[in-house]
Formats: structure tokens, C-alpha cells, sequence
């Protein structure tokens, strides 16, 4: 894994820093950062339901990976995936939207929060079965592979799903058929209340990842230039036929589990010195020390965020709702979609 | 026995529960996903760690077939687990190890294993928690011979229910439905073990016979307070113990209304009520004044809106209406 | 249409089902446990990884719920797989997958992500297989919205059903019964699609109404014969697609015979004959003469000696007792 | 790894030579074999039936293995557990009954051949489910751990099995909780038609194992004199509180998978090489180059056995089977089995 460790490298590293694309990766970061603190107001003031995971704390893991990705490739995601919606490109709107249960929703409002889907951006989904994305990944890959489609999957989820039996499954099919699978789990330390410590009796996620037989190695999750190089890296790698690749990318919730949770098992120090390294701090700091952007451009970017984000809402709150006579629409495909028999 | 009355709820109930089957009886022990740093998804084993430490209450890994699994070891090896499973769709999961191993041994080792595990998930939807996390499949469990399978419905059988099933020599799967974790009433403050093999009637009638259980009988209580308005009588009973059925009460009680409702928050078809209806047509066919109606979720994976997911779920008004069609059936 | 017919057997009809679709649709393939270097667990797919190889053909690791997963997977991005579970009781180790993910998918998508993708299964005892390898639950899969569900109970029926089940745009999932594979027969040498939303008529009558569907087909048809030898005239209904149930087939069967008996290879309890007697009870019950009765298997995890597997199957004899009850009920 | 290597040394190699146990040892693998062969011309003759899954070639990792145990200790099988039911010391009374499906069976006759159950020799079954026996033994072994009893827990599986996401979530409880159970692979290569190399992308499975934190090591499963010293130095740690071990049995079955399969997918030359190896004839040698048996002796122990087989199956066929009115039976406890609600 030695040979990878550049991939845990400082920021400073980076090659060519190119303004344009910092300002994106900050802006990404900087959009899910925002969307996530509204929508927590929105859930606190009872305007959105259900379950709700904030990823605060976690942009950076998706707003690197995102940055390594084609259009044509395929992204599976969890019931924490509103930051790996917006980076894939989803519209602001429809994420909002469907956040109300709105029929202008990504998912027609049928979804929710754990439930984001774009077939337009193949983002194949929330899903709110921990590890059932890895096998579904794995087919996705296998459809490629069977027809010679240069794409590559990517498949995100916790270090809490990886003791769960699909994950073992999952990684060796994928080894096995030397599928175009890239697997990103998200080691934020915590399976809710279950610390990873508990949840595994070999911690080292990337190392087990290896004894499958993947290339796998650890990633600074919390620094979104690093994200980047390595998922270019694995990206690359996979789609020149070195097989399925696993990123272990470090990093931390700032928030509770969900909008449920009181979060009573972390320390308060633990919290507080992960916020230390915010990755959207980090991304700042290395920027103005490179002149890449200054407090006046930063306050800009924030506020058109705020705006664009207010702006959703409101479109949202004035979109209209599924009418009920079409509860039973869509448990089977109606003439038009997807294929029909004669 | 002592009636003094003490405030609770449907959790605290639960809670109440786990503890003293602890102190009662040093094999049982809780394990699952979060029971205890947690405190349990649905808090309903909160502060129990701190008193009964981590080799009780045991928390997991993500792996419900292995724990599942590791409970029916345990239980062989003679401890008495209260396995908790978070949701039902989860439980899917472990379904191999429940139908296979946990429902099969006894009969497969020519009673030799018996299996006495007690697993404890969530059911049901009116939360919008959407497609995954909303089904009602305890009526579908208890196809499986081998399990009992209890809904407990009450503040009574929340308190009681699990002390008995520990009781069991054999394995007891007991759904509690998410919306009535919250509920508030008062118990017995002795109050402790229940009987696990019996239907309850919950309202008395005369006219129509509601059958349901667990988070439905609520609204099917408001059905039949919608009913005695129009002046129409309704029984209400709770059938507490989904398998084995308690035939008797309900059919005893569709005697003597000759109308029946089954209200149940599975899917309609292949559904618990279908069952009943069933049994009815086989046993009490001629005491019939009007088809067996059912009143089901709707065929569709929950949606996540609740103008929607209140449509696809039995409402204490659509009930009523199919109480009161068996009123007036049209002759087919 | 060519009428010239070939001699084959229920395991040649469904391999060269396979075959054909294979060679008329490049995203058709086939995968699962020992699909390929073995040739089938029951020698279905014998010959074809000769004929295809081994990324057509494509045997897997022992992972259910992953290879299931993965042909979910695989359908979404544009494949037709046939994804080959050896034995239902091993299905349950996927459930997670065929509820929770393909059955509901496209619901929680809003429509965006259908799953054309076709599970191939062993169902059904007889074989001495005992607990773990003998169970009937095609009826029980029956409960879900979104699956298709078929149970080819005959030569045509094998060859073609699953033609038509890959043109699906959702999920179906085929029961083979592991007794029929040998079944000989004829069959045209065109042969090919078939319907899938539809129950037939096998055996016409006129005092009772038989409904079956799979292994239990041939059964009611001895039991058919049985009754004829008395004068009793079934009319044997083979259900063909469990979900969704063609109503209107059997319904009118019964308004016409005023009698019904259902038989079904599940356990009794919750079994699909269940929902079957209580859609009579809704649409049907004023043209009754008689209960609907229902013949199914014991509610006991199947054992091993074959005379315990026998008492515990539904039997001609039985089936035919059950008709003649009917016939002549004790008013209640 | 290396500390291990013993496990698959030499027999000349082994500590004090016993003739009597050796007996022991060759005794029980001789009744395996005549036992799996008469079973075998049974079924050709449909005297019995179901599902017959033959352990002939596999005889010394049962006889190694059970070696170690003691009373007290659990063991659990898979459909492949003739071996493991005689090793473990049931009787071939009630064995033989079993394949008969006989009321007097080891399971009364409900379970055939793939389930063989005994309570007095803590032999909690053959199972027909490929994995399922794992998260048993653990839950077994954590009975023994929070009742403070001195008891190993030994699980019986295949390599195949070892793909199932049961192998991973069992080693990974097992670990974390330092549970006192033995996995033992029987390692043959094959799971049913599927060469391990299509079943793992990586197929070294001690290393798999000891990925998971268990002290694992491969071993010479054709050499009975080296299965038993490997279990009884990893039953003796797993005593010492050294947590949970991991055997790799390298093995071979002789004959097919099942009654039903023609092997087709076995090169018969692999097959003629593993024979070479019988792990009877193996035992012989060496205890004849030890003067512990000669011609005369074996012959009179192959003929020993060979009436005690075909008096079991006269005992058998002449057994009574359960009456019909039992049927139902044994779904759920009956008073006085297990324990009743008052
Ligand atoms: C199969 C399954 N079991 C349990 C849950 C409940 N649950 C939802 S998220 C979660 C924790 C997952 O932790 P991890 O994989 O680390 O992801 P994270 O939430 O930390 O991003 C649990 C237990 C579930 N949704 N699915
Ligand atoms: C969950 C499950 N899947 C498939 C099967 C069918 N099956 C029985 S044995 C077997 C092969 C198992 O191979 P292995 O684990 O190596 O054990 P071996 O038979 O070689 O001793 C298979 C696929 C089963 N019984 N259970
Ligand atoms: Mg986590
Ligand atoms: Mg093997």
C-alpha cells in the first residue's frame, strides 16, 4: 500500500492548483454544507419528515470523488447521500423537492431523503439497506464489462457496512470478475452509536479490503484535493483494466447520526477536534495561501449559495404534490417505461 | 393484587420489560444493533447498559444473520436472548436463520433442539420512512410453523408480552409497531406477565365484528366510535398472537354479529387477513350475513409523503365503510 | 403454426426456453450457483456453457443475496439476466435483495429504475429432501408488490413462460417444482412465448371448481378422475401466475360449479390458497353452495421418511375427499 | 503463519506414538469409510434416500479433529457429516437408522442424512443451509462464555461456504468477542462443481482468517496424525482464553458431491493423484513402519467393522418407522421437552 500513501499526502502537494476547479470543489463543499444546516431547520420546524442524515462534516469525500468521475459512470450511494447527490450534479431544485415529498422531486417525491434518484446523472440511488448497494454495484460494473462499456461504478458506504455479510460478497465477486467497481467507504469512525472499534474485529478497512485481492488503500477524508488525486487514481486504474479499487476515506460526521439521534456515545472533544479539520476550512486555507480566493470572494460564494439554497425552498414549498390517485403508480412499469412485453 | 396506577408509555412498557426478565432470570441478555451505547434505535433499551453492563447488553456489528444466528446458538447453549432486530425490512436479513434454523430444528432433530429465542423488531408505517423502512410483515411470518408470533397492542402486553414468550421453550418473534412506541396510558404498577395464546375482545358490539391487531387497533377502535355515531355496534378484537390464531374468539364473536371486518396493515393480498377471512368462510360460513371484508395496506412499497402514505394505509374511515357495506351488502 | 410435435421433458423445455433467449437477445445471460462446470443442480442448464461460455454462463460463489443483488444490478444497466437460485429455502439468504431493492426500486425511484430481471427457483417437496430443501413458497412470494410471480406446471408452460417473463420491464420470479423436471411429454416443435397474465382451464367440469398451479397440478387432475369415477364433475383450474391472481378465471369458474376447493403445496396457514378462498368470499360468496375448502400441506417443516413427506403433501385422495364435502356440507 | 507450520509437517514428526490411539484413530476412519460406502450402495439400491453427501477421502480431518474434543465441547456439521457423527462418537445404531429414516434414528428419522442430531454428544446437527452453521457456533460459544463453562465450540465448513456472507460476519463476532470456537475448513477444493479458484478471488483462506484477528493456519487434512495436533494445539489455546482459531483442513472428497452428481467437472487424473494420498492407507503405512499394525491385524479390523456395519443395517431395516399420527410432531415443544410456560 506503500506506494499509495501519497494519497494521505498535505494539500501543498498538489499538483498545478488550478483556481477554476478549487473554486468548484469549494463551492461544492460549500452547497452540501448548506443545503444539510437548511435542511435541518426545515426537519427541526417539522416542514420535512422521515428519517434525515446529515453529512456535515463528510463534503469532502464527496466532493473529491465526484470531481474523478465521467458522465456515463454510475454512482450508488446511502440513506447519508444528499452531499454525493449534490455533487454529482443533481439540481438543487429537485433535491429540495424531493425533500417535501414534491412531484417535482428527484424521485417524484416517492423517495425522500433516503431516497435520491437521477437516472440522468445514472445516480442509482439513496438506499436506506445498509450494504445493499455493493452487490447492486457489482452488477452495474458486470452490465459494463458484459457490454464493453468504458464506465466505471462507484459505490459509497460506511465502515459500519463493511461487517455486514453483502460487503464480504460483494468484494470478492467484484475481485473475482475484475469488475470496474470503485468502492468508497466512508470511515467516519461511528455505525450510529457503534464505534467502529466495536464493529470490527480488524479495524483496518483498507487492509481487509486488500485481502480480497483489490488494490485499496487510506485517504484523508477531510482533505478534498487529497480525495481527488486518489479517486483520479483508482478511477484511472480501473478504467485501465486493473480491476475494482478501495478507497478508505477517513472522516467524521460533525452531527448526530440522524435527526433522530441525541448522539449520548461520542465525546464532545472527539466532535470538536474533528471540526478542527473542517474540510471546508482546510480547502479555504490552502486556497488563500495560494491567492486563490479572499475572504470578500469566499463571503460572495456563501451568500449565493444561501440564495440559491433559500431560492429551492421556496420553489419547492410551491410545487405540487403526487395526487393520491396516483398512490399505486410505478410498483410495475406502465406502457412507456422501461421495456414492454408485446 | 395491587391496583395502584402508574403513567407510561408503550416504550417504558418495553423497557420495563427487559429489565425484569434481567433481574428475574441471569440467561437472558439483549443483543442487537445499538442496544446499548446507543440506547437502542428507538430508545427503547436506554440506560440499560448502565445497569446491566455490555455482556448483557450486548451491541452488534451490522450483521443480522450472524447475530440472529448467534442468538439461537446461545439459546441452544442454554441462555435465554432477547434478540432485537431495528426494523422489519432488516430482518430480512436473518430470514434464512429464522425459517431454516430457528422455526426447523426441533422438527429436523426429531425434538431434541428446542429454540428458545425471543426476537424483538420494529413493524409497520405512518412515520414516512418510505420503502424500506415501513412494511408490516408480521402477518407474513406467521406463515412459518414454528414460530409464535405476538403484536402486542397495549400497554399491558408491552409490559407482559415478553415475559411470557421468555417463558417459551420455543422461538418468539414479537413485532412492535414504530407509531406506538410514544403512546401514553396507565398500567397496573404490578403489572407483569401475559397470557401469549388468547384473541381479546377490546370493545364489545353486536352488529360487526372488527378483527385487527397491533398499530392498527387503534384506528380501529376510532372506526367503531365512528360507527356507535351512525348507531352501528362493533365488536373489536385484538388477535394479540398472530400465529398460533385464537380461531375461537374471533369466530365465536362473528357468530354472533353474522359481519366481519379484517383490518390489517399488510399488504392486502397474501395478507394475515386473508387468513381470517379463510378460516371464517370454513367455520362460521352460514352465520354469514355479508362477505368477510378487508380493509389493507395498499399494494405499493410506502411512499415518503403523508398524503400518500396516509392513502396507502388503513384510515379509521375507510373502516367504517367497510363496516357499514356489511350493514347492506349488495346480493351479488 | 407447425404442428409437428417432439417428445421432451419439463428440464429439455425449460433449457431450451433458455437457449432460445439467449440466442435471440446478446443481454440475455444466465448466472448462479453451478449454473456452468456442473450443469445445473438439477441439470437444467446442461450443455450451455459449451455452447455460450462462461460470461453468458456464468457460475458463481456461493453469495445469494450478492449474485441476486448483482442481476438486479446488472437489469438496470441494461442486461436481461436469469439468475438461477438452486432451492427456494436458499432464496431467503436474497429476500433482502428481491423485496427490498428489486421489488421496490422503481416505486422508490419515481419511476426512473425498472429491474427486468427473471429469478429461476426449485420449489416443492416430494423428494425427501427434508426441512431445508422441501418448502412450497412461490405463495408466499406472492405477498409482494412489484414481483411477478410464475409456477410453469407444464411442458408448455416450461418453455415458455420464461420468454415471455424476459420481455418484463419488473422483476418475476419462476418456481420450478423439483419433482416435475423429469416430467415427459409432448410438445409442439414451434413451441414458444407464452401468456403470463392468465389462468387456464386443464380439466373442464361442472359440480366443483379444483384450483391449483405447479407441482400440485398433476395431483388434481388424479383427484379429477377420482371424483369422475363417482360422477363428480371438476373443473381443474392451473392458476399459472401467483401474483397477479387472474381473478376473473377462477371466479367464474365458481359462479358456475358453486364450489370450490383449493389446492396449494404451502403451508396452510397464510398460504396463497388463503387469499384465494377470501377473494370467493368477496366476489363469489351468494353463488356458494358450499365453504370453499382448502387441501394444503401440513404446517410442519418437511420431514425426511417418506411416509411423513406423504401425509404431510396435499394427495389425490385427499383433494378428492375434500371436493366430495363440498358437494354435501353439514349446514353449520 | 510460520510458528504453525508443524500443523502440516511429517508424521514421524509426531510425540510419542500410541499405539492403541493410533488403533483408535484408524479404527474410526475404517467405519467411515464402510459405513459412506454401504450407504452409497444403498442409495444405488433406493433403500435410502434424499440427499446423500459422501465424506469418502475426508476421513482423517473428522477423526483428527474430534481427537481433541471432550465431552463437554460442542461440534456442528454440515450435510457432509456422516464423518463427523461417527468421529464424534454417535452410535451406528442410530446412524444407520437415521439414513432410513427410522424412528429409532439419531433424529428419529426426521432428518436423513444431511440432519444428524445428537443431544448426548452435544452434536448439534448436520445443516442443509451452506454457512448457516457458523453464526450457531458462535452463539454457542458465547453461551459457554457468559455461563463462565470451559467449553470449545468446533464448526465444521467447506471452502465454499467460506464466499457466504455468513463465513464474514461470524469470524468477525467470533473475533470481536473472543469467542472460544474452532473453524474448521475442509478445504476439498471443490463446492459442488465450483473449483475454488472461481469461488475466491483470493483463496488462501487461513490468510483470510487470520485477516479477521483469528489465529489460523492451513493443514495436511489427507494425514490424521496432523489434523490432531493441529486441533488439539489450537483447542488447547482457544482453552488458554487465546479466542477464537481457524483451521484449513486440505483435503479431498474421493467421490462425487452427491449421489445425484456425475462429476463432471473433475479431471479424473486430479482425482487418481488425491487417491495416492488416502488418508487410511497413509495411517496404515505409517503404523505398520512403526510396527503398530500389520495385515493380519488390519484384516481383522476392516472384517470387524465390516459386520458391525451390516448388522446396523439390519437393525435398521427391521427398526419401526414414526407412526403417521406423529406427524406434526416436534414444530413446537411438547411438555416436558425443553422448558414450558408455566
Ligand atoms: C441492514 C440494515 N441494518 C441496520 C440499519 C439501521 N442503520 C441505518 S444507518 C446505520 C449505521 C451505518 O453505519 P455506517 O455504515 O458506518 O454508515 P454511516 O451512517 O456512519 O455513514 C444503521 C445501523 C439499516 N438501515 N440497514
Ligand atoms: C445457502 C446454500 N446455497 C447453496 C446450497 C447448495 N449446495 C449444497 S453443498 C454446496 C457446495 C458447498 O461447498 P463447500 O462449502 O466447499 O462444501 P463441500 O460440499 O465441498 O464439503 C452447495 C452449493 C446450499 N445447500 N445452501
Ligand atoms: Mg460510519
Ligand atoms: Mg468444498
Amino acid at each position: 500500500m506503500n506506494e499509495h500513501s501519497a494519497g494521505t499526502s498535505s494539500p501543498d502537494q498538489a499538483t498545478a492548483p488550478d483556481t477554476e476547479h478549487r473554486r468548484e470543489l469549494l463551492r461544492t463543499m460549500v452547497l452540501i454544507r448548506r443545503f444539510e444546516e437548511t435542511c435541518a431547520e426545515l426537519y427541526s420546524a417539522a416542514r420535512i419528515r422521515g428519517f434525515v442524515h446529515l453529512c456535515v462534516g463528510e463534503e469532502a469525500v464527496a466532493a473529491g470523488v465526484m470531481a474523478a468521475l465521467g458522465p456515463d459512470d454510475a454512482v450508488l450511494s446511502t440513506y447519508r447521500e444528499h452531499g454525493h447527490a449534490l455533487a454529482r450534479g443533481l439540481t438543487l431544485n429537485s433535491l429540495m423537492a424531493e425533500m417535501f415529498g414534491k412531484q417535482t422531486g428527484c424521485s417524484g417525491g416517492r423517495g425522500g431523503s433516503m431516497h435520491l434518484f437521477d437516472k440522468s446523472h445514472r445516480f442509482v440511488g439513496g438506499n436506506a439497506i445498509v450494504a445493499a448497494g455493493l452487490p447492486l454495484a457489482v452488477g452495474l460494473a458486470l452490465a459494463d464489462k458484459l457490454q464493453n462499456r468504458d464506465r466505471v461504478t462507484v459505490c459509497f458506504f460506511g465502515e459500519g457496512a463493511a461487517a455486514e455479510g453483502e460487503f464480504h460478497e460483494a468484494l470478492n465477486l467484484a475481485a473475482l470478475w475484475r469488475l470496474p467497481v470503485l468502492f468508497c467507504c466512508e470511515n467516519n469512525l461511528y455505525a450510529m452509536g457503534t464505534s467502529i472499534a466495536k464493529e470490527h474485529a480488524a479495524s483496518d478497512l483498507a487492509l481487509r479490503a486488500e485481502s480480497y485481492g483489490l488494490s485499496a488503500w487510506p485517504v484523508d477524508g477531510m482533505d478534498v484535493l487529497a480525495v481527488e488525486r486518489s479517486a483520479v487514481r483508482a478511477v484511472e486504474a480501473i478504467r485501465g483494466g486493473g480491476g475494482p479499487h478501495f478507497l478508505e476515506l477517513r472522516t467524521f460526521r460533525f452531527r448526530a447520526h440522524s435527526m433522530y439521534d441525541p448522539d449520548r456515545y461520542r465525546e464532545k472533544v472527539e466532535i470538536e477536534q474533528w471540526k478542527e479539520r473542517d474540510p471546508i476550512d482546510a480547502l479555504v486555507k490552502t486556497m488563500k495561501a495560494a491567492g486563490q480566493i479572499d475572504d470578500a470572494g469566499l463571503a460572495a460564494m456563501r451568500s449565493e449559495v444561501a440564495d440559491a439554497v433559500a431560492a429551492a425552498v421556496d420553489t419547492a414549498e410551491q410545487a405540487p404534490f403526487e395526487p393520491v390517485e396516483n398512490l399505486t403508480r410505478f410498483v410495475t412499469s406502465e406502457a412507456g417505461t422501461g421495456e414492454d412485453r408485446p | 393484587m395491587n391496583d395502584t396506577l402508574v403513567e407510561t408509555t408503550y416504550r417504558e412498557a418495553l423497557r420495563a420489560a427487559i429489565r425484569q426478565a434481567m433481574l428475574e432470570d441471569e440467561r437472558v441478555y439483549l443483543m442487537g444493533e445499538d442496544v446499548g451505547d446507543y440506547g437502542g434505535c428507538f430508545a427503547v433499551s436506554l440506560g440499560l447498559l448502565e445497569e446491566f453492563g455490555p455482556e448483557r447488553i450486548r451491541d452488534t456489528p451490522l450483521s443480522e444473520s450472524a447475530f440472529v444466528g448467534a442468538g439461537i446458538g446461545s439459546a441452544i447453549g442454554g441462555m435465554r436472548p432477547i434478540v432485537e432486530i431495528m426494523t422489519v425490512n432488516f430482518s430480512l436479513l436473518a430470514l434464512d436463520q429464522i425459517m431454516n434454523t430457528a422455526a426447523s430444528l426441533l422438527h429436523m432433530s426429531g425434538g431434541q433442539f428446542n429454540v428458545p429465542l425471543v426476537i424483538r423488531m420494529t413493524t409497520g408505517g405512518g412515520r414516512q420512512l418510505a420503502a424500506q423502512h415501513s412494511h408490516s410483515l408480521e402477518g407474513w411470518y406467521a406463515h412459518i410453523p414454528g414460530l409464535r408470533i405476538l403484536a402486542p397492542a397495549t400497554l399491558e402486553d408491552a409490559r407482559g408480552m415478553l415475559l411470557t414468550a421468555l417463558k417459551d421453550p420455543d422461538p418468539v418473534l414479537i413485532f412492535e409497531h414504530g407509531s406506538l412506541y410514544n403512546m401514553k396510558g396507565v398500567l397496573a404498577a404490578d403489572a407483569g406477565a401475559v397470557d401469549i395464546d388468547r384473541a381479546v375482545v377490546r370493545r364489545e358490539g353486536t352488529d360487526v365484528t372488527l378483527i385487527t391487531y397491533g398499530g392498527t387497533l387503534g384506528t380501529t377502535l376510532e372506526a367503531a366510535d365512528l360507527l356507535a355515531a351512525d348507531g352501528i355496534s362493533a365488536e373489536v378484537i385484538d388477535l394479540r398472537t398472530l400465529r398460533p390464531l385464537d380461531d375461537e374468539t374471533f369466530i365465536g364473536s362473528v357468530r354472533r354479529t353474522h359481519r366481519a371486518v379484517v383490518v390489517d396493515e399488510g399488504w392486502r393480498s397474501g395478507s394475515l387477513s386473508a387468513e381470517i377471512s379463510a378460516r371464517i368462510m370454513e367455520q362460521a360460513l352460514y352465520d354469514l350475513d355479508a362477505p368477510v371484508e378487508r380493509v389493507c395496506s395498499a399494494e405499493v412499497p410506502l411512499p415518503y409523503p403523508k398524503h400518500l402514505e396516509d392513502a396507502a394505509l388503513p384510515q379509521s374511515a375507510t373502516i367504517a365503510e367497510a363496516a357499514r357495506r356489511t350493514m347492506s351488502p349488495e346480493q351479488g
